[in-house]
């Protein structure tokens, strides 16, 4: 338990920055510094047990299902690691309090900061892949909120990109190689996976998990190709660099080589890939470390300089080499943390970081200066610092080792590496502190006080004690460490002298002299680099990245640029072809069932329907005639229906078309009359061709369905069955609709009720103000209007017709159970009769003699329907079990009394009002769009003289 | 008669998937009346044909039905398709209204960027 | 025979839409009230049905009494239960963020359709019966097109067109396809259809399989898979922020009826259909990964990124359902239920900026606004969520279905995946600098206005608790829903469930 | 016998108005003249089918249906309006006042009556600047 | 009594009109039917009585059935005289012509069943109403003698409307 | 259907004379001048249908479709009113 405290500790100290940052910069400095403080103590607990060579462990059941749980493990590596990250941690805490000023907001740094901690913590602690992986990208995010700290920086909210892209691509990859690697040690926990070395690198899945694995490592520890996102990570606050970039995040990728060493390292793959890339990093770095004139910069590639070379020491796999790579990596840590934050102090003081303007500050900043030079001596490999013990061990390393069959290519590559080190550590030295006092800073520097250099003289003090007595101050550790790295005991053995027969010696001296002979012709050097074209990192990452952000925004544009008509073009044609793609793939035997013969009305009837169909096309342009021509299309559809059986269909959809037209008419009253000619020839074809391939591909597939029987008996037999007796009525139809499949109606008149409020709330918003409602305040009718807008002949007819409509309502209404009819056809005869009424005197002056409430017809519709179906809750049997029988209460007509007729009055009332609201709230643009409202029935009224109107806005306007 | 069916849906099919291909709004509402009819008589179809045999028991009479479920069905696909068609027209109109034309491609403004 | 609590999913919201309708339509707060409440209710129940559920086998409830396959039946399982439970607390969450922006207030009927879109997307969780799952789709789908609109305006209005003018076709093509199947089978039953596709005679295969590539596509329109995913970005980035963030359990209706179609009616076993679904899927899948990948790197305003987020998960989700293997739909249902609580946050977050923002464009940056610090906060755990990143289930869920595509085409789908990934980071990376970091440059100062509205926070803050509870309790998730994959993969008792017994009318 | 031929000479003389009525659709030469021709079909011709229906029904089924007479009572009472309407929209559409005899009041025919708004071009060819409408 | 008769029969015309209409609708002669018509004939005009305002006073039943009568007389008489001008009389031969009918009516329903009469006997047709109602525009499909129509609408059917309704 | 031969041929005649009406409307509203003379061919349609429908009726001994044949013209005329009145007013119920 104890390890996943230690994990988490940092995490739930970062609850309490943002929290303490109200107590004041000390409170909250000091409160997270104890909760690493605290962590580390409890780490350090721990550390006699592991230096033993014990393995602590803790598991947590999480993802059993998955194999992700959180377990924890500490061993020496896991020690070195935590401890770095947690006491470097510790300090900068410290230096950063002093370090940001009062404007930064104090409280998110940190809180960011132990987020950071706590994910470094975490991946050093795992004893489980998929929860380092967890950490691993955590680490990536919290890092990005790091880095990209500064948000009015543009090149911190770049860089923070730039190293999110690239540690977030390789952790991708990484999550890959991780999942092919627990797949064939058949476990995810990495104390499994530790011990299935043979069968690894034995799979055929070895190379690709290995790559996909080195590429988080390498882009997490910025190596070459992918270490281009370091340096522009500098834009961060120093305390970020200090801590991301020299102890930590930079370094995962090294503790990730050197966890999976036991089963990665070894073989060839391993070594040229690693090895390889290890040293071309080092030398490419360091050589371009000695060019940057941002001190930050400079210390930035320095940085990739060195984890190259810890991780060209991890490649060779050897145990000595990975030895020195974890004393490398202790000295690393200490030097460079201490350079980053007195470069910090430069640029707190001075107010640049640009070493062109710098130098002298020996002077002006002399505990600065000690301190700087006691670690640039160190990074320069100078003895007796640590830098310089663990470089000797690295050269001699190299000396040892063969590439591709050459034994000198190692040994030289790395000198001059270590060349380039030198010059670029004195160059830091010389160039900022030495010289002389020069009169153009940008701000007067001096050294800054106690609390922010104790951070750094700390680390200096360390890089001295090390170098001087390493086995005592660091030995035990990188036995601990080096020992679980390479699954054996280590007894490292690190000396000054080795004697003038060690080749490291000679390398050695002879990096020293040939960097302090670059150094001097620097500035020569330096004009020449200038003048050198080469590749820059952000330019080549910009260049790849924006023209990919570029063309995702082109191909989204194009591709997603808003013409429906393409997107339905794109459907239709996928729809299609995938439909024959379906059919042509199986078998369909030919249809056996016996053909219906064809009769002369009815093949006169196809004819109208496929001419007004085709007409349809020919004529669209014109939206009247278009109506029209539906007309003629609904109604040979409904006849159709009653010729074949189907008497209900052919009363809907006769109902149904009128109401669609009339709405359509009402709409087209506004709209433009004519649709314009846009289509080309080519696309019209294209139109053409599509339309044809799938109403080929409908028309053959139901003549297919036609000529052939159920394959199965349909249910439907048994509705026929059961009609009768089980549900009360003769109309089959019905009594599936309102019985059988009642549900389906429910819903169903719930879709209507709701696209009738729909289309309320809609002109609701139309008329609230806005564009629509301008429009129709200026609108003004765009084709000349006859002058008489209730025509006598028709209101006359009307007031008998009304009623008589009424009539056939209900006598529709109550026959449908038993013959074609229902509450739906009910409710739309009422309705179109309704219609009527509008049309001949107009919507308004019928509105004001009713009372009743659309809204209300449709709410207790469904409301009716929905109590008809809970009823049956009440007699203990499910939602709208029906209950029927005849009733005949003398000496009224004989009725049946079914729920299924409340049922029905439900649809009824329902369908009523959803077509009246719709039909309404048009009434209502009308009447914003200047519509006056007649105050007689109709215009001319022979008893009278002309018409009379009044504006609108004096009746009330449309429920 | 099953061709005759047949051919109808196919060619009112290929009517409305050619008028939901337009950009205007108006024609694009039409060609999907035009789907719906012609997907109504689909399912219609669906129950195969027969003619002169309604679903309405005849207790006098020893006779066959035609398939009363299929009926059904379209009966409330004509339903759901009637409200969803005046919403259709009623969005066209509100977005004419809005807009000042009843493109119903809204390529001229190729994202949407305002809140 | 349970209980009447199945149904009621479905009835409480109708007759709380209807009755809000009736009677409380002109005073708001009654609405709200009531609206809530309601929601809240669904909610609880949705508990208690996923409890029963989870101890119970499947359990039909048939509606007006008949036997299956003659009558319309409910059914409730692990799956309809579990989705019935994500959407009832979606909406709660959502809603409460609705009433305290006052969302509900800028246009007409907001909550009556809210109650009708939850009515729709209940009814077609629970319903085992096709042409019903038909009735419920174009309940839930009439009821988004008046919530897409909500409030009107221009670009909304036309992007609600073309969404509805799409949809149609799609709900003309359910028919097409239902009609197909029943004239094959003779049948409606999801259960009874499963039977006789899988006994059918072969002169048969190639209509059902046109009916089920048909059905399949309508789907493919609801979840938004290419080349069917064109309606969503406009729509969803159109519709009132809290709408859209409700669409997020929209497209996994269309998820939901895949895997529910693909393990009943035609799993891969069938001979007559095959791996052609699948494979079809897959495919598609793949390319929808890309596509949304594509958009959230390419989007130009934030409200498009997040949609476009949304089809890349979709296409994440639809990969594992295509493999049709009980550990890839485990999978897929734990990523269904982050992906939702995901948009959700994203499209709640992408609203909180609106309402503080003049406009959403990704390509210029504007001054800070209220409460910057808070909402980029929230942001960045949607994106991280939504990007699969750790430590959010979003994370979990994608190595769930990662470790669970193992097959012949696993370096392909794990290719995909990976790198739309790592578009999708980079591309809400970009997004979230211009948004929250870059407004910082040009103006350095903190705006004045501040509007404060806790609850709409606490609502966002709900969703991302979701998330935590997801990924903390992710054993447990992840151990139920390996029943329920077990339960869709093996539909005995499903259909055991659905078989003739003789019902005393 | 007498009953058949009664009721088969009612539906040929039915079917025989009704072809005329929709004959005249395509031979009288403009629209005024083409409105006379379907209230042949109307009344003689759908009346006969509508009445040969009940004859048929009462003599043959044994039921007296009276249905027919309904809808025929409806086609009568309707079919003026319809031409009403038609010729209405005819005069508006392609008549002035010149090609109609004068009203010999003082005011016009009332479909040429001056109507009371002014007409303006079609809506989206005005050029209003849209304007922005948000939410927010 | 009498206002509330008038108040319980707002147009008893229209009331036993609608009676009827559900006796022929339901087509069966049951008490139960009878009491349905009567619930339904006197409900329906209650319910549509605000939109038939200053309904007509009819004088006389056997008037109407005499009109009646010779309506559907004069139809099917003129059928067959229209039904020969359009099978053979040549286009060219054909004298349309529009005439006008000043109207002594002054009832709107008078009006229009006069109106509705010129319309249903062939060959002449309701085309419009002057603005102010007194003057009908009769279109005629082969007039030599508009005229003489005019006088024979006049005198055969609005003469006759005169004494029922004014 | 009985076996009665008069009054088969009868119905047979009727039929074929309203079916062929029902190609001149077709015509009629294929090629018309204008839309008015549309509309008056698309209401002789109906009337026609409806006709055609009651000799159906006959013809099988139902009286199944009366009510279909009452819709037909009560909505062939509210479907005529409403196109003319468009063409006189625009907007239709005003
Ligand atoms: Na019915
Ligand atoms: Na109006």
């Amino acid at each position: 338990m104890s390890l996943a405290l230690i994990a988490a500790l940092p995490f739930l100290g970062a609850l309490l920055p943002g929290l303490m940052i109200r107590a004041g910069r000390n409170a909250c400095a000091m409160t997270t510094g104890f909760v690493t403080a605290l962590a580390l103590l409890m780490l350090g607990l721990h550390a006699p047990a592991v230096l033993r060579g014990e393995v602590i462990q803790t598991r947590i059941e999480w993802l059993p299902g998955l194999g992700l749980n959180a377990n924890f493990f500490l061993d020496g590596l896991g020690l070195l690691f935590a401890g770095l990250i947690l006491g470097i941690g510790l300090l900068i805490i410290l230096y950063a309090r002093f370090y940001l000023s009062k404007s930064d907001p104090m409280g998110q740094f940190y809180t960011y900061l132990m987020l950071f901690q706590g994910a470094m913590v975490g991946i050093v602690l795992s004893d489980n892949i998929l929860l380092l992986l967890v950490f691993w990208e955590l680490t990536s995010l919290s890092s990005f909120l790091l880095i990209g700290y500064w948000k009015h920086l543009p090149e911190g909210r770049q860089g923070a990109r730039m190293a999110l892209t690239v540690t977030g691509a390789g952790g991708l990859a990484m999550i890959a190689g991780m999942l092919i690697l627990g797949n064939i040690a058949g476990s995810y926990d990495l104390t499994v996976i530790l011990q299935n070395k043979e069968a690894i690198q034995a799979s055929e899945w070895y190379l690709p998990a290995l790559i996909l694995i080195l590429l988080g490592a390498f882009t997490k520890s910025a190596q070459f190709p992918f270490h281009f996102w370091l340096p522009h990570a500098m834009a961060a606050p120093t305390p970020v660099s200090a801590y991301l970039h020299s102890a930590t995040m930079v370094k995962a990728g090294l503790f990730l080589m050197a966890r999976m060493w036991p089963v990665l390292a070894g073989t060839p793959e391993w070594f040229y890939i690693v090895a390889t890339t290890g040293l071309v990093t080092m030398v490419l770095a360091a050589k371009i470390a000695l060019f940057k004139d941002d001190l930050k910069a400079l210390l930035a590639f320095s940085t990739v300089s060195h984890l190259g070379l810890i991780t060209m020491l991890l490649g060779f796999g050897t145990k000595a080499a990975a030895t020195v790579a974890m004393f490398h990596i202790i000295n690393h840590a200490t030097f460079k943390a201490a350079l980053f934050m007195s470069a910090g102090i430069v640029d707190h003081e001075a107010h640049t970081r640009d070493i062109k303007r710098l130098g002298g500050l020996r002077h002006l900043m002399p505990v600065t200066f000690a301190i700087a030079l006691i670690a640039s001596l160190s990074m320069a490999g100078i003895p007796p610092l640590n830098g310089f013990l663990s470089k000797e061990m690295m050269l001699e390393e190299t000396a040892h080792t063969v590439w591709a069959g050459s034994h000198w290519l190692m040994p030289v590559l790395a000198t001059l590496g270590a060349l380039f080190s030198v010059a670029y550590s004195f160059r830091f030295l010389a160039h900022t502190f030495l010289g002389p006092v020069r009169d153009d800073y940008p701000h007067k520097p001096h050294d800054p006080g106690f609390g922010m250099w104790a951070a750094p003289a700390l680390l200096a003090a360390l890089v001295v004690i090390i170098g001087l007595v390493p086995m005592t101050a660091a030995g035990w550790l990188v036995d601990a460490a080096a020992g679980a790295v390479t699954g054996e005991p280590v007894a490292a053995k690190i000396k000054h002298w080795h004697g003038l027969g060690s080749p490291a010696l000679w390398m050695s001296v002879l990096a020293v002299g040939g960097g302090l002979m670059l150094l001097a012709s620097h500035a020569r050097l330096d004009a020449i680099w200038n003048a050198t074209p080469r590749p820059e990192a952000k330019r080549i990452f910009d260049g790849i990245v924006e023209p990919l952000a570029a063309l995702a925004r082109r191909v989204t544009a194009i591709s997603h640029d808003g013409s429906l008509t393409r997107y339905l073009a794109i459907a239709t044609v996928t729809i299609t072809a995938l439909g024959y793609y379906a059919w042509a793939t199986a078998d369909h035997g030919t249809g056996t069932r016996a053909l219906t013969p064809i009769q002369t009305v009815p093949a006169i009837g196809w004819f109208l329907l496929v001419v007004s169909s085709l007409a349809l096309v020919a004529f669209h342009r014109n939206r009247l005639l278009t109506l029209v021509l539906v007309g003629v299309i609904g109604l040979m559809v409904s006849v159709g229906f009653a010729y074949m059986s189907a008497p209900d269909l052919a009363l809907t959809q006769i109902s149904v078309e009128v109401a669609t037209v009339i709405l359509l008419l009402l709409a087209l009253n506004f709209l433009p009359k004519t649709t314009p000619v846009e289509s080309s020839g080519g696309r019209k074809l294209r139109d053409g061709l599509i339309a044809a391939f799938g109403g080929t591909g409908v028309g053959v597939l139901i003549y297919a369905l036609m000529t052939r029987d159920f394959a199965f008996p349909s249910i439907a037999e048994y509705h026929l069955a059961n009609s009768y007796k089980e549900g009360g009525g003769t109309n089959v139809v019905n009594v599936i609709l309102v019985d059988f499949r009642g549900y389906d109606t429910f819903g169903e008149i719930t879709v209507l009720g709701i696209g009738a409020i729909v289309i309320y709330a809609l002109t609701e918003a139309l008329l609230r103000g806005g564009p629509a409602n301008d429009r129709l305040l200026a609108w003004s009718p765009d084709q000349r209007r006859a002058g008489d807008r209730h025509p006598l002949m028709l209101v006359v007819a009307t007031r008998l017709m009304l009623p008589v409509a009424l009539i056939v309502g209900v006598y529709i209404f109550l026959r449908g159970h038993n013959m074609p009819g229902g509450g739906f056809i009910a409710g739309l005869v009422v309705a179109i009769a309704l219609v009527m009424q509008y049309m001949a005197s107009g919507f308004a002056w019928t509105q004001a003699r009713q009372k009743i409430d659309y809204h209300a017809l449709i709410g207790a519709g469904v409301l009716i329907a929905a109590a008809t179906g809970i009823g049956a809750w009440f007699n203990g049997v499910p939602f709208l079990t029906s209950d029927f029988g005849y009733v005949n209460i003398w000496p009224l007509e004989e009725f049946e009394l079914a729920t299924a007729a409340l049922f029905d009055l439900g649809v009824f009332l329902t369908v009523l009002g959803a077509v009246m609201l719709a039909l309404a709230s048009l009434s209502r643009i009308a009447i914003r769009a200047g519509e006056t409202i007649n105050v007689d029935a109709f215009d001319i009224h022979p008893e009278n003289d002309g018409p009379r109107t009044e504006p609108a806005t004096t009746t009330t306007e449309a429920r | 008669m099953e061709l005759l069916v047949a051919s109808a849906i196919g060619v009112m099919t290929a009517v409305g998937i050619y008028l939901i291909l337009r950009q205007r709004t108006f024609p694009v509402i039409v060609g999907l009346a035009m789907l719906s009819y012609a997907v109504n008589v689909f399912i219609f179809a669906s129950g195969r044909i027969k003619i002169g045999f309604p679903p309405i028991l005849n207790k006098y009479a020893e006779t066959s039905y035609t398939d009363p479920l299929t009926q059904a069905l379209v009966l409330t696909a004509i339903v759901i398709s009637f409200g969803m068609t005046a919403v259709i027209v009623m969005m066209a109109l509100g977005s004419f209204l809005e807009t000042g034309d009843d493109r119903i491609d809204m390529t001229d403004k190729t994202d949407g960027e305002d809140a | 025979m349970m209980s009447h609590w199945i149904i009621a999913p479905v009835v409480l919201p109708a007759v709380m839409g209807a009755f809000i309708v009736l009677t409380m339509r002109h005073d708001l707060l009654l609405q709200r009230v009531f609206s809530i409440a309601a929601t809240g209710a669904l909610a609880v129940i949705s508990l208690a049905l996923l409890w029963a559920a989870s101890v119970n086998p499947p359990e039909v409830y048939r509606l007006g009494n008949w036997p299956a396959p003659f009558g319309i039946v409910l059914m409730l399982d692990r799956l309809s239960a579990v989705m019935v439970a994500l959407t009832a607390f979606l909406a709660l969450a959502v809603q409460i963020y609705s009433a305290s922006t006052g969302w509900d207030t800028r246009g007409r009927h907001f909550h009556a359709l809210w109650q009708f879109q939850l009515m729709g997307v209940c009814g077609a969780f629970l319903t085992a019966d096709a042409f019903n799952l038909f009735v419920f789709f174009e309940v839930l789908l009439i009821a988004s097109y008046g919530l897409m609109i909500h409030s009107g305006g221009r670009d909304r209005l036309r992007a609600g067109v073309q969404y509805v003018a799409y949809n149609l076709v799609g709900s003309t093509l359910f028919l097409f396809a239902l009609a197909t199947i029943y004239s094959i089978t003779g049948t409606l039953n999801m259960a009874d259809i499963a039977g006789k596709v899988a006994a059918l005679p072969e002169q048969d295969w190639a209509m059902i399989r046109v009916g089920a590539i048909l059905l399949i596509l309508v789907f493919a329109i609801k979840g938004a898979l290419v080349p069917m995913q064109f309606w969503l970005p406009a729509t969803y980035a159109n519709a009132p922020g809290p709408v859209a963030a409700l669409f997020a359990v929209m497209t996994k209706v269309g998820a939901y009826a895949m895997i529910r179609t693909g393990t009943l009616m035609f799993p891969p076993a069938t001979p007559a259909t095959g791996t052609f679904l699948s494979d079809l899927i897959l495919i598609a899948a793949l390319l929808t990964l890309a596509v949304g990948a594509i958009g959230v790197l390419g989007a130009r305003s934030l409200g498009w990124l997040v949609a476009f987020a949304a089809i890349a998960s979709m296409g994440t989700l639809f990969v594992a359902i295509s493999q049709f293997t009980p550990e890839a739909t485990a999978a897929a249902l734990y990523y269904t239920l982050h992906s939702t609580l995901a948009a959700a946050i994203l499209f709640l977050v992408a609203d909180l900026v609106a309402d503080r923002r003049a406009h959403l464009r990704l390509t210029e940056a504007l001054p800070p606004i209220a409460r910057s610090g808070l909402i980029a906060a929230l942001f960045f755990a949607g994106a991280i969520a939504m990007a699969g990143m750790p430590p959010l289930s979003g994370f979990l869920g994608k190595l769930m279905i990662l470790d669970a595509t193992r097959g012949d085409s696993m370096a392909l789908i794990w290719s995909v995946i990976l790198a739309t990934s790592l578009i999708t980071i980079v591309g809400l990376s970009r997004a979230g600098s211009v948004l929250f970091w870059k407004a910082h440059a040009s103006t350095p100062e903190e705006p004045a206005e501040t509007k404060d509205e806790p609850l709409s926070f606490a609502a966002v803050f709900l969703l991302i608790a979701g998330l935590v509870a997801l990924t903390v309790f992710a054993g447990p998730v992840m151990g139920w829903m390996e029943a329920t994959a077990a339960n869709l993969h093996d539909p005995s008792s499903y259909i055991g469930a659905n078989a003739l017994v003789e019902v005393g009318k | 016998m007498i009953a058949e031929i009664l009721i088969s000479a009612l539906l040929v003389m039915a079917g025989i108005f009704g072809l005329v009525g929709s004959f005249g659709l395509l031979k009288l030469p403009d629209l005024m003249t083409r409105l006379h021709a379907p209230t042949k079909a109307t009344t003689v011709g759908v009346g006969g089918v509508l009445i040969a229906s009940m004859a048929y029904f009462l003599i043959f089924e044994g039921k007296l249906s009276w249905h027919e007479l309904l809808i025929t009572l409806f086609l009568l009472l309707t079919a003026p309006i319809t031409a009403n309407f038609i010729a209405k929209a005819h005069i508006h559409r392609e008549m002035t006042a010149r090609d109609l005899p004068v009203t010999g009041t003082e005011r016009d025919w009332a479909t040429l009556m001056p109507s009371d708004e002014p007409v303006q071009p079609v809506m989206n060819r005005v050029d209003e600047p849209p304007r922005q409408v948000s939410d927010h | 009594m009498t206002m509330f008769l008038r108040r319980l029969f707002p147009h008893p015309y229209l009331t036993l009109l609608l009676f009827v209409v559900w006796m022929l609708l339901v087509n069966q002669f049951k008490i139960g039917s009878l009491l349905m018509a009567l619930i339904l004939a006197i409900a329906i005009p209650l319910l549509t009585a605000p939109y038939w305002p200053d309904r007509p006073r009819l004088r006389s039943l056997p008037a109407i059935v005499g009109y009646v009568l010779i309506v559907l007389y004069d139809i099917v008489k003129s059928n067959f005289i229209v039904a020969g001008i359009v099978l053979f009389k040549k286009n060219e031969d054909l004298r349309p012509a529009w005439f006008t009918v000043p109207l002594d009516l002054k009832t709107p329903e008078a009006i229009t069943v006069l109106a509705g009469t010129i319309t249903l006997t062939p060959g002449t047709l309701t085309a419009d109403m002057s603005g102010d109602g007194h003057v009908l525009l009769i279109h005629c499909l082969h007039a030599p003698d508009p005229d003489s129509v005019r006088d024979e609408i006049k005198s055969r059917y609005e003469a006759r409307l005169k004494r029922i309704f004014e | 259907m009985t076996d009665l031969g008069l009054l088969d041929w009868a119905l047979t005649f009727a039929f074929a004379c309203f079916g062929v009406g029902l190609l001149f409307n077709l015509y009629r509203i294929a090629r018309a001048p204008a839309v008015p003379d549309r509309i008056l061919a698309l209401d002789t349609m109906v009337i026609n249908v409806i006709a055609l429908l009651v000799l159906y009726g006959i013809r099988t001994g139902s009286g199944i479709n009366f009510e279909a044949a009452m819709l037909f013209a009560m909505t062939g005329f509210v479907s005529t009113v409403a196109y003319a009145k468009f063409i006189l007013r625009g907007d239709i119920i005003e």
